[in-house]
Protein backbone atom coordinates (compact mmCIF):
# COMPACT_ATOMS: atom_id res chain seq x y z
CA UNK A 1 0.00 0.00 0.00
CA UNK A 2 1.25 3.53 -0.36
CA UNK A 3 0.62 6.07 1.97
CA UNK A 4 1.28 9.79 1.16
CA UNK A 5 1.94 12.56 3.48
CA UNK A 6 1.34 16.07 3.23
CA UNK A 7 2.84 19.57 4.64
CA UNK A 8 3.86 19.56 8.17
CA UNK A 9 3.01 15.55 8.20
CA UNK A 10 5.62 15.20 5.54
CA UNK A 11 8.10 17.88 6.89
CA UNK A 12 8.06 15.95 10.15
CA UNK A 13 8.18 12.41 8.66
CA UNK A 14 10.77 13.24 6.01
CA UNK A 15 8.91 11.81 3.54
CA UNK A 16 6.80 12.34 0.66
CA UNK A 17 5.95 8.67 0.31
CA UNK A 18 6.49 4.94 0.83
CA UNK A 19 5.08 1.79 0.18
CA UNK A 20 4.17 -0.32 3.06
CA UNK A 21 3.25 -3.53 4.01
CA UNK A 22 0.42 -3.56 6.84
CA UNK A 23 1.11 -5.70 9.38
CA UNK A 24 -2.21 -8.16 10.86
CA UNK A 25 -4.41 -6.07 12.96
CA UNK A 26 -4.13 -3.18 10.96
CA UNK A 27 -7.57 -2.60 9.77
CA UNK A 28 -9.04 0.64 9.96
CA UNK A 29 -7.72 4.37 9.24
CA UNK A 30 -7.35 4.31 13.23
CA UNK A 31 -5.37 1.09 13.42
CA UNK A 32 -2.93 2.56 10.76
CA UNK A 33 -2.25 6.00 12.43
CA UNK A 34 -1.49 3.85 15.88
CA UNK A 35 0.99 1.46 14.02
CA UNK A 36 2.65 4.38 12.08
CA UNK A 37 3.12 6.59 15.28
CA UNK A 38 5.19 3.67 16.87
CA UNK A 39 7.15 3.08 13.86
CA UNK A 40 9.60 6.38 15.75
CA UNK A 41 10.40 9.43 16.70
CA UNK A 42 9.58 11.11 13.09
CA UNK A 43 6.46 9.08 13.09
CA UNK A 44 5.40 9.79 16.70
CA UNK A 45 6.40 13.51 15.71
CA UNK A 46 3.81 13.76 13.11
CA UNK A 47 1.14 11.77 14.76
CA UNK A 48 1.16 13.21 18.07
CA UNK A 49 -2.50 14.27 18.10
CA UNK A 50 -3.97 11.57 15.48
CA UNK A 51 -7.47 13.32 16.36
CA UNK A 52 -6.65 16.10 14.23
CA UNK A 53 -4.97 14.35 11.53
CA UNK A 54 -6.93 13.67 8.01
CA UNK A 55 -6.96 10.58 5.97
CA UNK A 56 -8.28 10.20 2.24
CA UNK A 57 -8.35 6.92 0.99
CA UNK A 58 -7.64 7.00 -3.08
CA UNK A 59 -8.32 10.51 -2.97
CA UNK A 60 -11.65 10.26 -0.90
CA UNK A 61 -12.00 11.97 2.47
CA UNK A 62 -12.60 8.95 4.75
CA UNK A 63 -12.94 8.98 8.83
CA UNK A 64 -10.57 7.59 10.65
CA UNK A 65 -12.92 4.39 11.26
CA UNK A 66 -12.76 3.38 7.72
CA UNK A 67 -11.62 0.11 6.70
CA UNK A 68 -8.51 -0.16 4.80
CA UNK A 69 -9.51 -2.95 2.87
CA UNK A 70 -8.50 -2.73 -0.74
CA UNK A 71 -6.97 0.87 -0.54
CA UNK A 72 -4.36 1.61 -3.01
CA UNK A 73 -3.55 4.65 -1.70
CA UNK A 74 -3.69 6.35 1.95
CA UNK A 75 -2.60 10.20 2.41
CA UNK A 76 -2.02 11.91 5.81
CA UNK A 77 -2.48 15.27 6.43
CA UNK A 78 -3.17 18.35 8.54
CA UNK A 79 -6.28 20.02 7.85
CA UNK A 80 -6.06 21.86 5.17
CA UNK A 81 -5.87 25.55 4.85
CA UNK A 82 -6.71 26.04 0.85
CA UNK A 83 -8.37 29.23 -0.46
CA UNK B 1 -3.50 6.89 -7.66
CA UNK B 2 -6.64 6.75 -8.62
CA UNK B 3 -6.57 9.31 -10.59
CA UNK B 4 -3.34 9.72 -12.37
CA UNK B 5 -3.92 12.19 -15.29
CA UNK B 6 -4.53 15.38 -12.95
CA UNK B 7 -8.10 15.92 -14.89
CA UNK B 8 -11.28 16.35 -12.81
CA UNK B 9 -13.39 13.91 -13.57
CA UNK B 10 -16.35 15.11 -16.00
CA UNK B 11 -19.59 15.69 -14.36
CA UNK B 12 -22.58 13.82 -13.78
CA UNK B 13 -25.79 13.68 -16.00
CA UNK B 14 -27.77 15.45 -13.91
CA UNK B 15 -25.56 18.60 -14.63
CA UNK B 16 -26.72 21.13 -17.23
CA UNK B 17 -23.15 22.28 -17.62
CA UNK B 18 -19.35 21.39 -17.14
CA UNK B 19 -18.01 23.20 -14.34
CA UNK B 20 -14.55 24.97 -15.45
CA UNK B 21 -12.21 23.24 -12.95
CA UNK B 22 -8.71 24.17 -12.87
CA UNK B 23 -5.20 23.68 -10.22
CA UNK B 24 -2.81 25.48 -11.20
CA UNK B 25 1.08 27.92 -10.56
CA UNK B 26 0.43 30.45 -13.04
CA UNK B 27 -1.51 33.78 -12.68
CA UNK B 28 -5.14 33.26 -12.96
CA UNK B 29 -6.72 35.41 -15.62
CA UNK B 30 -10.42 36.16 -14.37
CA UNK B 31 -11.43 37.51 -17.85
CA UNK B 32 -10.39 34.96 -19.67
CA UNK B 33 -12.14 32.53 -16.60
CA UNK B 34 -15.31 34.90 -16.49
CA UNK B 35 -15.78 35.69 -19.91
CA UNK B 36 -17.31 32.24 -21.11
CA UNK B 37 -19.84 32.54 -18.18
CA UNK B 38 -21.67 35.16 -19.08
CA UNK B 39 -23.25 37.47 -21.58
CA UNK B 40 -25.60 33.82 -22.70
CA UNK B 41 -29.11 36.14 -22.56
CA UNK B 42 -29.96 33.14 -19.77
CA UNK B 43 -27.81 34.94 -17.20
CA UNK B 44 -28.99 37.31 -14.88
CA UNK B 45 -26.29 37.10 -11.95
CA UNK B 46 -23.08 36.69 -12.05
CA UNK B 47 -20.83 36.55 -8.37
CA UNK B 48 -16.93 36.32 -8.15
CA UNK B 49 -14.93 35.58 -5.41
CA UNK B 50 -11.39 36.26 -5.57
CA UNK B 51 -8.79 35.24 -2.91
CA UNK B 52 -5.67 37.46 -2.44
CA UNK B 53 -2.06 36.83 -0.76
CA UNK B 54 -1.81 39.44 2.28
CA UNK B 55 1.33 40.66 2.97
CA UNK B 56 0.43 40.51 6.37
CA UNK B 57 1.74 43.79 7.62
CA UNK B 58 4.71 43.81 5.57
CA UNK B 59 6.05 40.56 7.23
CA UNK B 60 5.46 37.86 4.63
CA UNK B 61 7.71 37.88 1.47
CA UNK B 62 5.51 34.80 -0.10
CA UNK B 63 3.05 31.74 0.69
CA UNK B 64 3.95 28.34 -0.59
CA UNK B 65 1.04 26.54 -1.42
CA UNK B 66 1.23 23.04 -1.16
CA UNK B 67 -1.29 20.47 -2.56
CA UNK B 68 -2.16 16.97 -3.31
CA UNK B 69 -2.29 16.38 -7.01
CA UNK B 70 -5.35 14.47 -8.42
CA UNK B 71 -7.12 14.43 -5.35
CA UNK B 72 -7.26 18.80 -5.05
CA UNK B 73 -9.02 18.62 -8.68
CA UNK B 74 -10.93 16.14 -7.47
CA UNK B 75 -12.62 17.69 -4.50
CA UNK B 76 -13.44 21.12 -6.48
CA UNK B 77 -15.31 18.74 -8.87
CA UNK B 78 -16.93 17.35 -6.03
CA UNK B 79 -17.85 20.99 -4.41
CA UNK B 80 -19.02 22.19 -7.61
CA UNK B 81 -21.32 19.33 -7.96
CA UNK B 82 -22.41 19.80 -4.80
CA UNK B 83 -22.96 23.70 -5.56
CA UNK B 84 -24.66 22.69 -8.85
CA UNK B 85 -26.96 19.84 -7.17
CA UNK B 86 -28.16 22.76 -4.51
CA UNK B 87 -28.58 25.93 -6.41
CA UNK B 88 -29.82 26.12 -10.59
CA UNK B 89 -26.30 27.52 -11.28
CA UNK B 90 -26.02 28.13 -15.17
CA UNK B 91 -22.18 27.96 -15.03
CA UNK B 92 -19.08 27.41 -12.76
CA UNK B 93 -15.69 27.75 -12.27
CA UNK B 94 -13.35 27.29 -9.56
CA UNK B 95 -9.18 27.65 -10.11
CA UNK B 96 -7.05 27.61 -7.18
CA UNK B 97 -2.89 28.15 -7.78
CA UNK B 98 -0.26 26.29 -5.96
CA UNK B 99 3.67 27.25 -5.46
CA UNK B 100 4.76 30.27 -4.55
CA UNK B 101 2.43 32.91 -4.62
CA UNK B 102 3.82 36.69 -3.87
CA UNK B 103 1.50 39.57 -1.68
CA UNK B 104 -1.49 41.23 -3.80
CA UNK B 105 -1.68 37.86 -6.20
CA UNK B 106 -4.49 36.07 -6.45
CA UNK B 107 -4.97 32.47 -4.75
CA UNK B 108 -8.30 31.54 -5.90
CA UNK B 109 -11.02 32.33 -7.97
CA UNK B 110 -14.67 30.99 -8.01
CA UNK B 111 -17.17 32.22 -9.86
CA UNK B 112 -20.62 31.12 -10.42
CA UNK B 113 -23.71 32.54 -12.75
CA UNK B 114 -27.51 31.89 -12.27
CA UNK B 115 -30.27 33.23 -14.08
CA UNK B 116 -30.84 35.11 -10.40
CA UNK B 117 -28.45 36.77 -7.62
CA UNK B 118 -29.36 34.46 -4.61
CA UNK B 119 -28.28 31.68 -5.96
CA UNK B 120 -24.98 33.09 -7.32
CA UNK B 121 -23.99 34.83 -4.10
CA UNK B 122 -25.18 31.59 -1.91
CA UNK B 123 -23.00 28.74 -4.10
CA UNK B 124 -20.24 31.12 -4.81
CA UNK B 125 -19.80 31.40 -0.71
CA UNK B 126 -20.58 27.80 -0.32
CA UNK B 127 -17.71 26.87 -2.93
CA UNK B 128 -15.23 29.16 -0.67
CA UNK B 129 -16.16 27.71 2.90
CA UNK B 130 -15.88 23.91 0.89
CA UNK B 131 -12.71 25.03 -0.59
CA UNK B 132 -10.74 26.06 2.44
CA UNK B 133 -12.14 22.89 4.53
CA UNK B 134 -12.30 20.30 1.83
CA UNK B 135 -9.96 20.69 -0.77
CA UNK B 136 -6.39 19.52 -0.03
CA UNK B 137 -4.14 22.62 0.01
CA UNK B 138 -1.82 23.84 2.78
CA UNK B 139 -0.17 27.10 3.30
CA UNK B 140 3.32 27.87 4.53
CA UNK B 141 4.51 31.48 5.06
CA UNK B 142 8.11 32.54 4.03
CA UNK B 143 8.81 35.99 5.52
CA UNK B 144 10.52 39.03 4.39
CA UNK B 145 13.39 38.62 7.53
CA UNK B 146 14.12 35.05 5.22
CA UNK B 147 13.03 32.64 7.67
CA UNK B 148 10.09 29.94 6.87
CA UNK B 149 7.44 30.49 8.87
CA UNK B 150 4.85 28.13 9.86
CA UNK B 151 2.28 26.62 8.23
CA UNK B 152 -0.81 28.31 8.43
CA UNK B 153 -2.95 26.86 11.08
CA UNK B 154 -6.52 25.79 10.10
CA UNK B 155 -9.05 28.57 11.83
CA UNK B 156 -12.05 27.59 13.66
CA UNK B 157 -14.12 29.83 11.64
CA UNK B 158 -13.76 28.38 8.42
CA UNK B 159 -14.63 25.01 9.92
CA UNK B 160 -17.79 26.87 11.23
CA UNK B 161 -18.38 28.50 7.55
CA UNK B 162 -18.14 25.11 5.76
CA UNK B 163 -20.73 23.64 8.59
CA UNK B 164 -23.04 26.15 8.56
CA UNK B 165 -24.29 24.67 4.95
CA UNK B 166 -25.23 21.61 6.56
CA UNK B 167 -28.14 23.33 8.91
CA UNK B 168 -29.45 24.71 5.75
CA UNK C 1 -32.11 70.05 -7.45
CA UNK C 2 -30.06 69.46 -4.10
CA UNK C 3 -27.49 67.81 -5.87
CA UNK C 4 -27.52 69.44 -9.84
CA UNK C 5 -23.87 68.26 -10.48
CA UNK C 6 -24.76 64.41 -10.79
CA UNK C 7 -21.54 63.85 -8.41
CA UNK C 8 -21.74 61.70 -5.53
CA UNK C 9 -21.34 63.20 -2.31
CA UNK C 10 -17.80 62.91 -0.20
CA UNK C 11 -17.59 59.91 1.84
CA UNK C 12 -18.23 61.29 5.74
CA UNK C 13 -14.76 60.98 7.41
CA UNK C 14 -15.29 57.87 8.65
CA UNK C 15 -15.08 56.04 6.30
CA UNK C 16 -11.48 54.70 5.78
CA UNK C 17 -12.09 54.39 1.85
CA UNK C 18 -13.82 56.54 -0.89
CA UNK C 19 -16.47 54.35 -3.10
CA UNK C 20 -16.27 54.51 -6.41
CA UNK C 21 -20.22 55.23 -7.84
CA UNK C 22 -20.86 55.55 -11.15
CA UNK C 23 -24.45 55.81 -13.40
CA UNK C 24 -23.30 55.88 -16.91
CA UNK C 25 -24.85 54.56 -20.08
CA UNK C 26 -21.68 53.27 -21.53
CA UNK C 27 -20.86 49.62 -20.90
CA UNK C 28 -19.19 48.13 -17.44
CA UNK C 29 -15.18 47.34 -17.97
CA UNK C 30 -14.75 45.49 -15.05
CA UNK C 31 -11.25 45.30 -15.12
CA UNK C 32 -11.17 48.74 -14.81
CA UNK C 33 -13.41 49.06 -11.86
CA UNK C 34 -12.26 46.20 -9.98
CA UNK C 35 -8.00 46.11 -10.67
CA UNK C 36 -7.56 49.13 -8.57
CA UNK C 37 -9.67 47.02 -5.30
CA UNK C 38 -7.42 44.40 -5.49
CA UNK C 39 -3.93 43.40 -4.92
CA UNK C 40 -2.61 45.79 -2.42
CA UNK C 41 -1.66 43.56 0.24
CA UNK C 42 -3.97 43.88 2.74
CA UNK C 43 -7.16 43.10 0.55
CA UNK C 44 -7.97 39.14 1.15
CA UNK C 45 -10.89 38.69 -0.85
CA UNK C 46 -13.09 40.48 -3.50
CA UNK C 47 -16.30 39.59 -4.14
CA UNK C 48 -17.83 40.95 -7.12
CA UNK C 49 -21.66 41.09 -8.71
CA UNK C 50 -22.66 41.75 -12.26
CA UNK C 51 -26.37 41.78 -13.40
CA UNK C 52 -26.68 40.99 -16.68
CA UNK C 53 -29.96 41.35 -19.13
CA UNK C 54 -31.53 38.33 -19.94
CA UNK C 55 -33.71 37.46 -23.26
CA UNK C 56 -36.47 36.44 -21.95
CA UNK C 57 -36.32 33.21 -23.88
CA UNK C 58 -35.69 35.52 -27.02
CA UNK C 59 -39.03 37.53 -26.45
CA UNK C 60 -36.78 40.90 -25.35
CA UNK C 61 -35.08 42.99 -27.60
CA UNK C 62 -33.86 45.44 -25.17
CA UNK C 63 -34.43 46.38 -21.16
CA UNK C 64 -34.77 50.36 -21.43
CA UNK C 65 -33.37 51.77 -17.96
CA UNK C 66 -35.42 55.20 -16.27
CA UNK C 67 -33.36 56.57 -13.83
CA UNK C 68 -33.87 59.63 -11.74
CA UNK C 69 -30.04 61.56 -12.53
CA UNK C 70 -28.76 62.98 -9.05
CA UNK C 71 -30.62 61.08 -6.66
CA UNK C 72 -29.52 57.86 -8.24
CA UNK C 73 -25.81 58.46 -7.62
CA UNK C 74 -27.18 59.86 -4.33
CA UNK C 75 -28.88 56.65 -2.75
CA UNK C 76 -26.19 54.22 -4.62
CA UNK C 77 -23.48 56.29 -2.44
CA UNK C 78 -25.75 56.50 0.67
CA UNK C 79 -26.12 52.92 0.13
CA UNK C 80 -22.38 52.05 0.47
CA UNK C 81 -21.91 53.99 2.86
CA UNK C 82 -24.33 51.66 4.91
CA UNK C 83 -21.84 48.84 3.68
CA UNK C 84 -18.44 50.95 4.91
CA UNK C 85 -20.76 51.04 8.09
CA UNK C 86 -21.59 47.49 8.98
CA UNK C 87 -18.40 45.70 7.52
CA UNK C 88 -14.51 46.66 7.62
CA UNK C 89 -14.71 46.97 3.84
CA UNK C 90 -11.40 48.36 2.22
CA UNK C 91 -12.81 48.97 -1.09
CA UNK C 92 -16.06 49.51 -2.45
CA UNK C 93 -17.61 49.96 -5.91
CA UNK C 94 -21.11 50.54 -7.33
CA UNK C 95 -21.52 50.96 -11.02
CA UNK C 96 -25.17 51.15 -12.32
CA UNK C 97 -26.07 51.95 -15.87
CA UNK C 98 -29.11 53.46 -17.80
CA UNK C 99 -30.36 54.10 -21.21
CA UNK C 100 -31.07 50.56 -23.47
CA UNK C 101 -29.19 47.75 -22.69
CA UNK C 102 -28.97 44.59 -25.28
CA UNK C 103 -29.05 40.83 -23.83
CA UNK C 104 -26.05 39.91 -22.65
CA UNK C 105 -25.12 43.17 -21.96
CA UNK C 106 -24.08 44.10 -18.04
CA UNK C 107 -26.65 46.43 -16.20
CA UNK C 108 -25.18 46.53 -12.59
CA UNK C 109 -21.67 45.82 -11.51
CA UNK C 110 -20.97 46.02 -7.20
CA UNK C 111 -17.27 45.00 -6.17
CA UNK C 112 -16.83 44.66 -2.59
CA UNK C 113 -12.55 44.02 -0.81
CA UNK C 114 -11.92 43.31 2.93
CA UNK C 115 -9.31 41.50 4.68
CA UNK C 116 -11.56 38.56 4.82
CA UNK C 117 -14.44 36.70 2.56
CA UNK C 118 -17.90 36.90 5.10
CA UNK C 119 -17.35 40.86 4.77
CA UNK C 120 -16.98 40.73 1.44
CA UNK C 121 -19.66 38.78 0.64
CA UNK C 122 -22.10 39.97 2.81
CA UNK C 123 -21.36 43.32 1.76
CA UNK C 124 -21.73 43.22 -1.75
CA UNK C 125 -24.97 40.99 -1.31
CA UNK C 126 -26.40 43.71 0.90
CA UNK C 127 -25.35 46.23 -1.57
CA UNK C 128 -26.97 44.49 -4.72
CA UNK C 129 -30.17 44.28 -2.15
CA UNK C 130 -30.61 47.66 -1.96
CA UNK C 131 -29.62 48.40 -5.66
CA UNK C 132 -32.74 46.91 -6.49
CA UNK C 133 -34.96 48.48 -3.99
CA UNK C 134 -33.69 51.83 -3.07
CA UNK C 135 -31.52 53.13 -6.26
CA UNK C 136 -34.38 55.00 -8.23
CA UNK C 137 -34.09 52.70 -11.69
CA UNK C 138 -36.71 51.63 -13.18
CA UNK C 139 -36.89 48.89 -16.43
CA UNK C 140 -39.02 48.58 -18.85
CA UNK C 141 -39.18 45.79 -21.70
CA UNK C 142 -39.06 46.22 -25.25
CA UNK C 143 -39.73 43.49 -27.22
CA UNK C 144 -38.49 41.64 -30.38
CA UNK C 145 -41.95 41.80 -32.21
CA UNK C 146 -41.47 45.41 -31.89
CA UNK C 147 -44.57 46.34 -28.69
CA UNK C 148 -42.97 48.23 -26.27
CA UNK C 149 -43.70 46.04 -23.13
CA UNK C 150 -44.76 46.83 -19.54
CA UNK C 151 -42.69 48.59 -17.00
CA UNK C 152 -41.24 45.76 -14.84
CA UNK C 153 -42.93 44.91 -11.66
CA UNK C 154 -40.97 45.09 -8.46
CA UNK C 155 -40.54 41.64 -6.88
CA UNK C 156 -41.97 40.65 -3.59
CA UNK C 157 -38.63 38.38 -3.04
CA UNK C 158 -36.49 41.90 -3.78
CA UNK C 159 -38.00 43.62 -1.03
CA UNK C 160 -38.20 40.65 1.39
CA UNK C 161 -34.15 40.58 0.76
CA UNK C 162 -33.50 44.07 0.97
CA UNK C 163 -35.85 43.75 4.56
CA UNK C 164 -33.42 40.75 5.57
CA UNK C 165 -30.95 43.14 6.44
CA UNK C 166 -32.77 45.02 9.22
CA UNK C 167 -33.23 41.66 11.01
CA UNK C 168 -29.34 41.41 11.68
CA UNK D 1 -42.64 73.58 -6.00
CA UNK D 2 -41.21 71.68 -8.82
CA UNK D 3 -42.44 67.69 -9.19
CA UNK D 4 -40.71 65.47 -10.94
CA UNK D 5 -42.32 62.22 -12.57
CA UNK D 6 -40.64 58.89 -13.63
CA UNK D 7 -41.60 55.73 -15.40
CA UNK D 8 -44.97 55.09 -15.42
CA UNK D 9 -46.06 57.50 -12.96
CA UNK D 10 -44.55 59.79 -15.81
CA UNK D 11 -46.30 58.17 -18.69
CA UNK D 12 -49.66 58.43 -17.25
CA UNK D 13 -49.31 61.81 -16.45
CA UNK D 14 -47.66 62.77 -19.66
CA UNK D 15 -45.00 65.09 -17.86
CA UNK D 16 -41.53 64.65 -16.53
CA UNK D 17 -41.71 67.45 -14.79
CA UNK D 18 -43.57 70.64 -13.72
CA UNK D 19 -44.20 73.54 -11.23
CA UNK D 20 -46.88 73.89 -9.04
CA UNK D 21 -48.14 75.95 -6.69
CA UNK D 22 -49.44 73.52 -3.26
CA UNK D 23 -53.14 75.18 -2.67
CA UNK D 24 -53.68 75.90 1.17
CA UNK D 25 -54.25 72.65 3.07
CA UNK D 26 -51.63 70.81 0.97
CA UNK D 27 -49.08 69.92 4.06
CA UNK D 28 -47.63 66.70 3.60
CA UNK D 29 -46.99 63.76 0.81
CA UNK D 30 -50.20 62.09 1.06
CA UNK D 31 -51.52 65.45 0.73
CA UNK D 32 -49.98 66.34 -2.43
CA UNK D 33 -50.84 62.70 -3.27
CA UNK D 34 -54.55 63.81 -2.89
CA UNK D 35 -54.61 66.63 -4.40
CA UNK D 36 -52.92 65.85 -7.85
CA UNK D 37 -54.76 62.19 -8.36
CA UNK D 38 -57.80 64.99 -8.56
CA UNK D 39 -56.42 67.56 -10.97
CA UNK D 40 -57.38 65.33 -14.11
CA UNK D 41 -58.23 61.93 -15.64
CA UNK D 42 -53.83 61.40 -16.39
CA UNK D 43 -53.00 62.41 -12.93
CA UNK D 44 -55.81 59.92 -11.71
CA UNK D 45 -54.66 57.26 -13.51
CA UNK D 46 -51.33 57.70 -11.92
CA UNK D 47 -52.04 57.91 -8.59
CA UNK D 48 -54.82 55.04 -8.47
CA UNK D 49 -53.33 53.04 -6.10
CA UNK D 50 -51.44 55.63 -4.06
CA UNK D 51 -50.30 53.41 -1.00
CA UNK D 52 -47.81 51.98 -4.00
CA UNK D 53 -46.51 55.10 -4.95
CA UNK D 54 -42.83 56.24 -3.68
CA UNK D 55 -41.58 59.74 -3.08
CA UNK D 56 -38.71 61.53 -2.49
CA UNK D 57 -37.97 65.24 -1.37
CA UNK D 58 -34.56 67.06 -2.36
CA UNK D 59 -33.70 63.29 -3.47
CA UNK D 60 -34.44 61.49 -0.28
CA UNK D 61 -37.20 59.21 -0.12
CA UNK D 62 -39.82 60.04 2.53
CA UNK D 63 -42.71 58.43 4.10
CA UNK D 64 -46.70 59.76 2.71
CA UNK D 65 -46.86 61.65 6.18
CA UNK D 66 -43.84 63.64 5.71
CA UNK D 67 -44.80 66.89 5.25
CA UNK D 68 -43.50 69.37 2.17
CA UNK D 69 -42.56 72.59 4.03
CA UNK D 70 -39.26 73.25 2.92
CA UNK D 71 -38.80 70.98 -0.34
CA UNK D 72 -38.00 72.28 -3.29
CA UNK D 73 -38.19 69.36 -5.76
CA UNK D 74 -41.06 66.42 -5.03
CA UNK D 75 -40.28 63.21 -7.09
CA UNK D 76 -43.12 60.97 -7.58
CA UNK D 77 -42.58 57.01 -8.69
CA UNK D 78 -43.34 53.34 -9.12
CA UNK D 79 -41.21 50.82 -6.68
CA UNK D 80 -37.83 50.65 -8.09
CA UNK D 81 -36.73 47.85 -10.49
CA UNK D 82 -33.15 48.84 -10.74
CA UNK D 83 -30.06 46.19 -10.34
Amino acid sequence: MKLAYFAWVRERIGLAEEEVELPAGVVTVEDLLRWLKSRGETYDAALQAPEIIRVAIDQEHVDHSEPLAGAKEVAIFPPMTGG
Amino acid sequence: MANETNEPRTSPPDMAFEPLIRVQSERIVTDAVVGPLAGNGSVGALVTFTGYCRDEGGRLKELELEHYPGMAERQIAKIAQDAASRWPLLGCAAIHRYGLIAPGEEIVLVACTSAHRGAAFEAASFLMDFMKTRAPFWKREHLVDGSVGGWVEARDTDTAAADRWHRL
